[in-house]
């Protein structure tokens, strides 16, 4: 539980920043928890559509919801908030963050797992470094491909879902 | 292992206690389903000049300007939809080390629901260059994809896309492209002459035929290799600004007599059309669309400041359209409110009311060298 | 004969022009002339370089050989004017031009062979379209990939090799 | 194919009339070999992060700021240059359908007079991430080949890169990256504490250990992964500004007492390595070279305006350098006139005299992600 709550503290992140193209820093990669162990909660298959209590635009980095991001936002590519683009296959294995909403001021978990199996998708890049640690550590660290719950390791972009509030 | 496993429970704990408070629903993360197709969706083929081996078909909605899909292809892909838009078809051709090793050409047929590849025809060869339209046709029928290929020798290779199998390949020695008709398709000739290469139901060479003498003019003013493809056949603008219509829709190919783009005032003021896919057609309003520049020999790739729109019935230039920047290659959209797509030349996706010309999505940043557009 | 005559007045090009990297008419190619059958002739296996008989800058597109260059420079890739970069394979199915040398008035048979084997070098972009034909007519046309004599398909750069005086 | 034999023919008649009045004379096309490896060359790993699956390794002369040759790689490529210079070892993945298919991970073995691959080592997996260069090792003879991996499971797999074979992969559960040393390789771990695996002759697993306790406290003050390779061992930043070196010259690894790049007024005014390859040595000169920037805490990779020299006899601070621009890494050549080669924020390659910080070179446009430096 120290670990989990180490986690959390660490990625309660603030506001992510964006990254323009040419930043060289450009990251791949996510961190991991076994998604597949969520859904005995209770489930919003519904695209998400914007409302007073899930504020803001998925396509842009500064959305509530990827205060811990890194990679390209699948709102760009064809995907939503939660799924992934047509074409692609999602990772189950993935890093996680803690985002501050800013209509309720709850914090939630986000699972944001990497969608694989295109070439990368070029489009807006969303990148944050706040509490990133070598892979030694791996759960924090964000240069890995976290595609290794999908059908291949072929990074395109990646997701940002609601798993609950933390 | 032994530890995510351990906080995945702890998190499934926490999370169970915390739904019970939660504004925001918790979500299951998924693949979302491709939307269905639109007539207004445009399918762009990026060769990717600077990475050849990893090119892209990016399919863009025209009228909510967003990415469907973006599928990464082999080297110098070139795609097509099938007539029921069920299925896409990507010719394309990998190395077994990314740019060496074993060579493997492909058509990879997706499923245009999920985009994810179904199925896979292995082929003899097919034709590697800068990527047109016209290396690829699909009879009418959507049963038989025919393949430009050229090694250099020239040939036509028939694939049953149905049956997933290589019918054959095709010599057609001194002609190139490949522009399907009825139980035929037909190729421009190095000589100015037409090949006509007529096949029975199951895909094979029944006869052939070349036109008895040249349909057009190769060194005075050859016929660009991306005509528009018309509700009878095909529409060759020539470098010059000339348009020879070929009537496929009957037994033998009909050779109009060629009409001007221009009129001598205009074709003395230099106006010819240019840029790369520089014809498009629109089957509801009859009209063809071509970008159109201010330029001598050699301009034949130019972009084009404006599309001048013709009256096919009358052969008359009807309006023009000003794009936001010169275009390079342009599309119409086969509905009957059609848009045009275009790709200008800083590479953005301008998409364009083909009535009133107005700008309705510009998108810039989604190409390398998206050469070829296409829509259902 | 009359074939030869008509290429060969047609790829007198005049001046070069240089495109820019954002050029969406960005190309390959080259056409074919069997340049195996040319080393019978007195040959200068040294590498070139710059002379009252030769002037210019190889790696800038304004050089006088570049007259109906089409692909990024070798000269900028790790080869030479004449010579592939390390790395590639030559393809010696070719496309010819003939450019006017300013230092003597002569007009030169130049071989555009490309280099192939790697991805594309992307430096050095050189392109021109006078004289160009479509595909139908391969010989003028510049969009095929001319790596048929290499030992693969995957162009990477261009040289410019002089054949001798046209 | 007939008509070009015959153009070939009659041009080659042509150029025996021309060629008795030439002035430039006639050359045979053909291939460069490469030119003698320089101390000076540097190599740039560019995993192209909008297509990843055709990365490059840019070869430059450093002296002369040119190109020296472009190799294409496979999706997220690893190199190394033997020890004898003769080699260059590079671990790549490819699918066979380019973003999909099955998968290969191989070292392709490339010969350097001729750059062309020699040879290749297929590997049962390897580690996938942005690149960077303890991903994979050599040991000091040249012999094994030392690759990370994980599935997230870690392991180092070790190849007899002369016999080429894979001689075993070595589970490492907790540790990652992969540090040669004399017979044995080091590994840093999540607690904190390294691991220490010692082979055979054969390269197979005698004995392993761990530090007793950690080197240093994974929380406060992680050390970053990309260290730099020092006559004895590896000297590696922290993200708060400490040195921790490891000597690995003699028998088991020595963990020396930390110092710090900066004295407490600079600390206090912010100052911390940071970048990608943010540290590297000169064995000529025994010194460290940092990337340093103003900041704070996540702020690990932004790009250093100042590159700090430190004496490593003396672990004191002896000269700045400050590069034209920010620079993401930074590499120093191994010779008795050395160069700091770095890659700047807007990804141009920068030569600078070790000695003066003067830039000598300056390339923008080779690069779209450069991440890895390395210099024989």
């Amino acid at each position: 539980m120290s670990l989990i709550d180490g986690w959390f503290e660490k990625s309660a992140r603030g506001v992510a920043r964006r990254v323009s193209r040419r930043s060289a820093m450009a990251r791949l990669g996510q961190f991991l928890v076994g998604a597949a162990l969520v859904p005995v909660l209770p489930i919003d298959r519904a695209p998400r559509a914007e409302t007073a209590a899930d504020p803001g635009d998925p396509t842009q980095c500064d959305y509530w919801r990827y205060c811990g991001f890194d990679g390209f936002l699948c709102t760009c590519c064809g995907g939503s908030v939660s799924h992934c683009p047509p074409g692609t296959s999602v990772s189950n294995v993935t890093w996680i963050g803690t985002c501050l909403n800013p209509a309720d001021n709850k914090n939630y978990i986000i699972s944001y797992n990497d969608c694989c199996g295109q070439g990368s998708c070029g489009l807006c890049l969303c990148n944050t470094n706040q509490g990133e640690t070598p892979v030694y550590r791996p759960q924090l660290n964000n240069d890995i491909v976290w595609c290794f719950g999908a059908t291949n390791m072929s990074y395109h972009c990646t997701i940002g879902a609601v798993l609950g509030t933390a | 292992m032994k530890r995510s496993l351990a906080v995945g429970a702890a998190l499934a704990a926490a999370l169970a206690w915390g739904a019970t408070r939660a504004d925001v629903p918790s979500e299951v993360p998924g693949v979302a389903p491709a939307p269905p197709l639109s007539p207004h969706w445009v399918f762009l083929t990026d060769a990717a000049f600077f990475h050849l081996t990893e090119g892209k078909i990016v399919v863009v909605d025209g009228d909510q300007g967003k990415v469907v899909a973006k599928l990464s292809t082999g080297y110098l892909a070139n795609s097509l939809i099938s007539p029921d838009g069920k299925r896409l078809y990507v010719a394309e051709t990998f190395w077994s080390r990314g740019t060496r090793g074993e060579r493997t050409d492909v058509v990879t047929v997706y499923d245009m629901t999920t985009f994810l590849p179904v199925a896979e025809v292995r082929l003899p060869g097919r034709f590697l260059a800068v990527t047109q339209p016209y290396n690829m046709g699909l009879s009418a029928d959507g049963r038989f994809l025919f393949l430009f290929n050229m090694t250099p020798a020239t040939s036509v290779v028939v694939v049953d896309i149905e049956a997933g199998t290589v019918v054959g390949e095709i010599s057609t020695p001194g002609c190139a492209l490949v522009l399907p008709g009825k139980d035929k398709f037909v190729m421009p000739c190095g000589d100015g002459t037409f090949l006509q290469v007529t096949l029975d139901a199951a895909g094979r060479e029944t006869s052939r035929g070349r036109t008895p003498k040249p349909v057009f003019d190769v060194d005075a003013d050859p016929v660009s290799e991306r005509p528009a493809t018309t509700g009878t056949g095909y529409a060759f603008t020539t470098y010059g600004g000339m348009v020879h219509e070929v009537n496929l829709s009957g037994g033998d190919p009909v050779y109009a007599a060629p009409w001007s783009l221009t009129s001598a005032e205009e074709a003395a003021a230099g106006w010819r059309p240019g840029g790369w896919e520089q014809v498009a057609y629109s089957p509801h309003t009859n009209e063809l669309f071509v970008s159109m520049h201010q330029g001598g020999p050699g301009t034949h790739e130019l972009p084009g400041p404006e599309i001048w729109v013709y009256s096919l019935a009358d052969k008359k230039k009807v309006r023009v359209i000003k794009p936001v920047e010169p275009v390079i290659s342009i599309a119409v959209s086969r509905d009957d409110k059609p848009i045009v797509a275009a790709i200008t030349e800083t590479l953005a996706l301008s998409v364009m009311d083909a009535a009133s010309g107005a700008e309705t999505v510009n998108l810039p940043g989604l190409l390398e060298l998206g050469l070829v557009l296409e829509t259902p």
